[in-house]
């Protein structure tokens, strides 16, 4: 009877994901004697359902990691889909009155509604020598349609699906990186569970984690039988197959999913200090109480790497 | 053959192929009391609606004063079955109501009704909505509306169905006292036999569905007629029973 | 002969009346296609009502999948909705003062943001069939609950007197005559209800399901298809209907005294 | 003396009412607390309510303003939607046929699934107050409509016939009879869609806008607060009792004949 | 002073403190008919209400063949105002619920219903819905389920109040062949001073609330009675309606 693991994701299927399908397609689950249940996006965070353990591992944000941790809740994460930023600033290419960050004071940014987004904004504009303050709406999900719509000014997106979607579509689309404006370069997104799951099934995390290290190795190695895999997965989504190619290619390419030096799934620990130090300094950091930390905690405890394989 | 008050002749009525109204001719002279009785469904609110020209009739002609009615002149002052006061109005503007929808100013038209709440023993209710008042009151209220309209003919469709047994008779009664005083020209349409034999000073017996004139009953017996007891008043209430269950009529 | 005839003369009605309606969504549709074709507007804002059909037709099987998985949600969670209204409502019939206690708690429910509630109830109660019972049943309970205790209160006094007067118990009057006495009221509720309970149960999913319409609507949205988020709309919309069409047949069979009224005078 | 009597015995009798309502609903609270005390769960997945009640005190500013523009939504959105229902209905009134044409229409825009249709209708619309309005207007619209058709009908034929014997004209007759008989119906409709409103509001806002509730709660949800949701949750229940209550006095100003019948017999 | 019989001795009942009768005392000897007449709201229902056992004086006695009444003994057969008909049980269903409600078996009280069906006017009619019915038939059926139960004594609270003037006439006439052929003992009440005068052995006239015995009334005319024109009855009918509108009473 192989242990059953439910893995919620962040957003609609993705080239993020694929690893996950891979792994399930290639048999690298069966191989580990786990069963996988990959449950569907929906309007309740996969950090919310693992820290409730509504599901056993989900794909959580860099920054809600941190914010979520701070405030007591049991988050450790476990594994980086990526090993350098896939978020960018982004805004339609033909408005010629945005040149830097600091030209985004008083413009509306489509927001996702949490309060790290203001602090990333805040923190380039200002970088910027601009003053930080923008008129945000809260769309969520319709945030891209807006921007495309001109409805709104600019918002977030994760390059390597929306950025090479909107290029492509043929949408001129103009971006700032996060790390040119102050901002440190993170793992923009982690697979994670709860430590009270790490202590209760350590091997069926293990055997989690590693396989689902191989299924990206493997995409890696195998583009295009990834991503064919990744369509063939998921039916209601309806995915373009050359998108999700193309989309792939740019994960590679950029070595978002593999790092120069071949790492896979390995989270970096001067990557997490350094986030987390900008985070706490921000002070958007808080106790369960709601009150502002004092101290910067001991980020080494916010993630462990004790589960991937040393594959290379 | 035409004359002053209210005449129809060999009216017809049908809805959608089913004739209601097969033949009928009556007439109401000013200051006559008429009755119709008829059983249930036999046609006899149609009879007023054709008078207050809600409906028009299929065949036969309807005059006033020997002159045809014309649709929209609104001659005749109408009291519904039960007595459609209108909860939401005080008792002051349901009896200036008519008035009013005739265009008089609401001022001149409560002065006319004022002076009439106290004869119809009304007086010191006029701002009490009508769920305050018994149902005697308000069927008098209903009566003031439509008397004070100051129409030619009074068309009263059964006033006192819904009323209990025993203040029933007392309003029949007070009815009787009204008119003797003012001598309006009334069509009163009833089940109540006793009703029409007490009030009338002529009966129209309807038969049923189609309606035709089954019987013209004339009540010559002097007016105020006694609430219980009287033979004369019996035999007429007897006449008018046996026409309606007499199987061949 | 006269059967024939009279089944002729009553589809002629339901045409007669159908007529209009049909005429107004028809023009509705026409005028919605011409709008998107003749304003250029892309089809990721507005799809044409053409390709919502088309679309529709060629991800049917998806569709119907997920369509089934609502409509097991919503039978499962309206199912569960019933039997608990009914249960209090014997309580509240029985014991009356209850009813002064619990309906305000009902009442508080009724006034819930069900967006914030929904992710609640989705950690309370795991991702299976659990929090869309709880959410279908929070929304149709108090309503059905309502429903019947009204149709009980409008039983006719001088029936239980009768009865009473026959030595009938508390249970044999609530039995013969309260029960059915409410039974117009709890058909009308039913009938509000079920559409409620469709609605309800995508709203569950949408916070968390592993199937259903509101999972396809919110991954078509993302995908920027709102083709896709339309053609859901229509499998829900055609689910309701079916579902509302179908309390007003079983109202019909239930209560055969309401409609042999109307046919035999 | 006979007024101060009165107050009393009416304030008794109120708190008599209220007494078991009281208790339930403290009763509840008070097992919550208890629950989360003893059973150590934490604060992320239940927490409790004097968390809740101590953190609405807290961010009570930002809840206020939050607040005021769900309501400003909502009454903008529901006087739009009684705006519409009433020309509706006079048209419908006026022109019957119109009935059978629109009303199917209607009907199935009560079938669509809000959670699919509100993104759809901020991207139509925009942020402002405008796709509030409209959602609002979509859930409130057609039960006011319903209510407001349904009173019309309601009118004693009786005294239609009567003002028609005196000449009043068509549009007389539906100011003088039908309007007012309708009261009854708008007001239980009224007290029914002013809850929806509130929950329209915080719908379309959590589908999309700058302020209100419902981008509250989604920003306490995904900063992981469940204490901050359900204190919008308090504050935006609070708001639809309040709503609901006013409505109850708008009728018994509105409708004094119901009142004094009861009083003064 | 006991005896066979329904006897009520100085029976009195308040509801909160309002007291509603204030001293009936009133007998019903096996075979007579015997009518209950009084103002809207005496408390004429209350008086059957006491005797079905719904509610309980507070003082008095109540006797049946001179043992008093215990609660819960259902030994008298009500029939409510208007007809109480359950729309939902066919005619057959609705005429044996008392016996199946006192335990017998659906079959053996459809076969102790089904001949009477003919007697009744019902022929036919037995898988009818109620509202199939006309109000007549209704009441008949209505009639029906409470003389079928055999209980000793039969209350009938206003039996044709809501049928239309003329259907009453009918009906009372019925019930009174009915009642010269079977003899039930019959407790009536009724607003209908007529109907009192033609059906009753003796007219219990109840003052308005509290309600008292105003007067006893003895009918010794013999039966069936015309339905209308009999000045005998008319000196009954007058004599009650003296009571009831003599302001001392
Ligand atoms: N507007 C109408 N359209 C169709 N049928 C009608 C209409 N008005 C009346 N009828 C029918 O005409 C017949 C006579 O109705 P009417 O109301 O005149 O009877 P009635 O003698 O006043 O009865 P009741 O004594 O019960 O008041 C009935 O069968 C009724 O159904
Ligand atoms: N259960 C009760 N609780 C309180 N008051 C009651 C109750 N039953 C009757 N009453 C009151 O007692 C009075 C007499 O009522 P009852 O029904 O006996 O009158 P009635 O003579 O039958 O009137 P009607 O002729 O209108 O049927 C009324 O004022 C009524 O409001
Ligand atoms: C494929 C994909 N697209 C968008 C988001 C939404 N989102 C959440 S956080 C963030 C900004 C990254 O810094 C964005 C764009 C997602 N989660 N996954
Ligand atoms: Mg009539
Ligand atoms: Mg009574």
């Amino acid at each position: 009877q192989p242990a059953t693991v439910t893995m919620a994701l962040d957003w609609t299927p993705n080239t993020n994901h694929i690893g996950l399908f891979v792994a399930e397609a290639k048999g690298f689950y069966d191989e580990a004697g786990i069963e996988v249940q990959i449950l569907p996006y929906s309007d309740t965070s996969a950090a919310t359902l693992v820290a409730n353990h509504v599901a056993d591992f989900g794909v959580i944000g860099s920054i809600g990691l941190f914010i979520q941790r701070a405030a007591g809740a049991d988050l450790v994460a476990t594994y980086a889909l990526v090993q350098t930023e896939t978020g960018r600033l982004v805004f339609n290419g033909d408005r010629e009155d945005i040149q830097s960050p600091k030209d985004l004071d008083g413009k509306t940014y489509a927001g996702f509604g949490g309060g790290w987004e203001d602090v990333l904004l805040g923190t380039m504009i200002r970088y910027d020598g601009g003053r930080g303050e923008y008129e945000t709406v809260t769309l969520g999900t319709s945030a891209y349609e807006a921007l495309y719509n001109g409805a709104v000014d600019f918002t977030l997106e994760v390059y390597t699906w929306e950025g090479v979607k909107a290029e492509r579509d043929g949408r001129e689309q103009r971006a700032f990186r996060y790390a040119d404006f102050g901002v440190p370069d993170q793992h923009t997104n982690f697979i994670g569970t709860t430590e009270a799951y790490l202590a209760a099934q350590p091997d069926t995390a293990r055997a989690f984690i590693s396989a689902t290290q191989k299924g990206y190795a493997y995409a890696v190695e195998h583009p295009d039988e990834a991503a064919g895999i990744l369509v063939a997965a998921n039916p209601d989504a309806a995915l373009d197959r050359d998108f999700v190619r193309a989309s792939l290619q740019a994960l590679i390419d950029g070595h978002y999913l593999r790092s120069a030096a071949g790492d896979v799934g390995t989270i970096d620990p001067a990557k997490m200090d350094a986030v987390g130090n900008f985070v706490f300094a921000s002070g958007i950091l808080r106790d369960a109480d709601g009150k502002p930390l004092k101290d910067a905690p001991d980020f080494s405890t916010y993630y462990s790497t004790d589960y991937l394989s040393p594959l290379q | 053959m035409t004359g002053a008050g209210l005449e129809l002749r060999r009216v017809r009525k049908s809805f959608d192929d089913r004739p209601v109204l097969d033949d009928i001719s009556l007439v109401v002279r000013p200051g006559e009391f008429v009755s119709i009785v008829g059983p249930s469904g036999a046609g006899k609110s149609t009879i007023l609606n054709l008078l207050t020209g809600r409906l028009t009739p299929d065949g036969g002609e309807m005059l006033h004063d020997g002159v045809p009615l014309a649709s929209g002149s609104y001659r005749f002052a109408f009291m519904p079955q039960r007595d459609a006061l209108l909860p939401w109005l005080r008792i002051i503007d349901n009896t200036t109501l008519g008035l009013e929808v005739a265009g008089m100013k609401r001022k001149a038209a409560r002065a006319r009704v004022a002076p009439l709440f106290a004869e119809f023993g009304l007086d010191g209710f006029e701002r009490h909505f009508p769920a305050q008042l018994s149902g005697g009151m308000r069927q008098r209220a209903a009566l003031l509306r439509t008397v004070v309209q100051g129409k030619a003919v009074l068309l009263v469709d059964e006033p006192f169905g819904a009323l209990d047994a025993l203040t029933r008779t007392q309003m029949q009664q007070w009815l009787a006292a009204m008119w003797m005083r003012h001598r309006w020209t009334v069509l009163l349409i009833t089940h109540d036999v006793r009703e029409a034999a007490l009030l009338s000073d002529r009966v129209y017996v309807l038969s049923a569905r189609p309606a035709r004139i089954a019987r013209t009953i004339p009540v010559w017996l002097p007016h105020p007629r006694p609430a219980a007891g009287s033979p004369e008043v019996a035999t007429v209430e007897a006449e008018i029973l046996n026409t309606l269950f007499n199987p061949e009529f | 002969m006269w059967k024939a005839y009279a089944f002729l003369s009553a589809l002629a009605r339901a045409l007669g009346h159908a007529g209009p309606a049909l005429l107004s969504v028809v023009t509705l549709i026409v005028g919605w296609e011409a709008y998107v074709h003749f304003s250029g507007i892309s089809p990721t804002v507005l799809p044409a009502p053409s390709r919502v059909l088309a679309q529709a037709y060629e991800h049917r099987q998806t569709l119907a999948g997920h369509g089934v998985a609502t409509l097991q949600a919503t039978a499962f969670g309206f199912a569960s909705s019933l039997l608990a209204a009914f249960l209090f409502s014997l309580l509240v019939d029985f014991f009356p003062q209850l009813r002064r206690a619990l309906f305000p708690v009902f009442i508080i429910t009724q006034t819930l943001p069900l967006i914030a509630i929904a992710p609640l109830i989705v950690l309370w109660f795991g991702f299976g069939l659990m929090p869309k019972i709880v959410l279908v049943a929070l929304i149709t309970f108090f309503p059905m609950l309502v429903a019947l205790v009204q149709g009980y209160a409008a039983t006719d006094r001088d029936i239980e007197a009768l009865l009473a007067s026959m030595g009938a118990s508390r249970w044999r009057i609530f039995v013969t005559a309260r029960l059915p006495s409410s039974l117009p009221y709890f058909f009308a509720g039913l009938r509000i209800s079920i559409t409620y309970a469709v609605v309800g149960a995508i709203f569950s999913e949408y916070a968390g399901a592993a199937r259903g319409l509101g999972i396809y609507i919110l991954n078509a949205k993302n995908n920027f298809r709102p083709d896709l988020v339309l053609a859901a709309v229509l499998v829900s919309s055609t689910l309701t209907l079916a579902l509302f069409g179908a309390t007003v047949l079983i109202q019909r069979a239930a209560m055969p005294w309401t409609r042999l009224s109307e046919e035999s005078r």
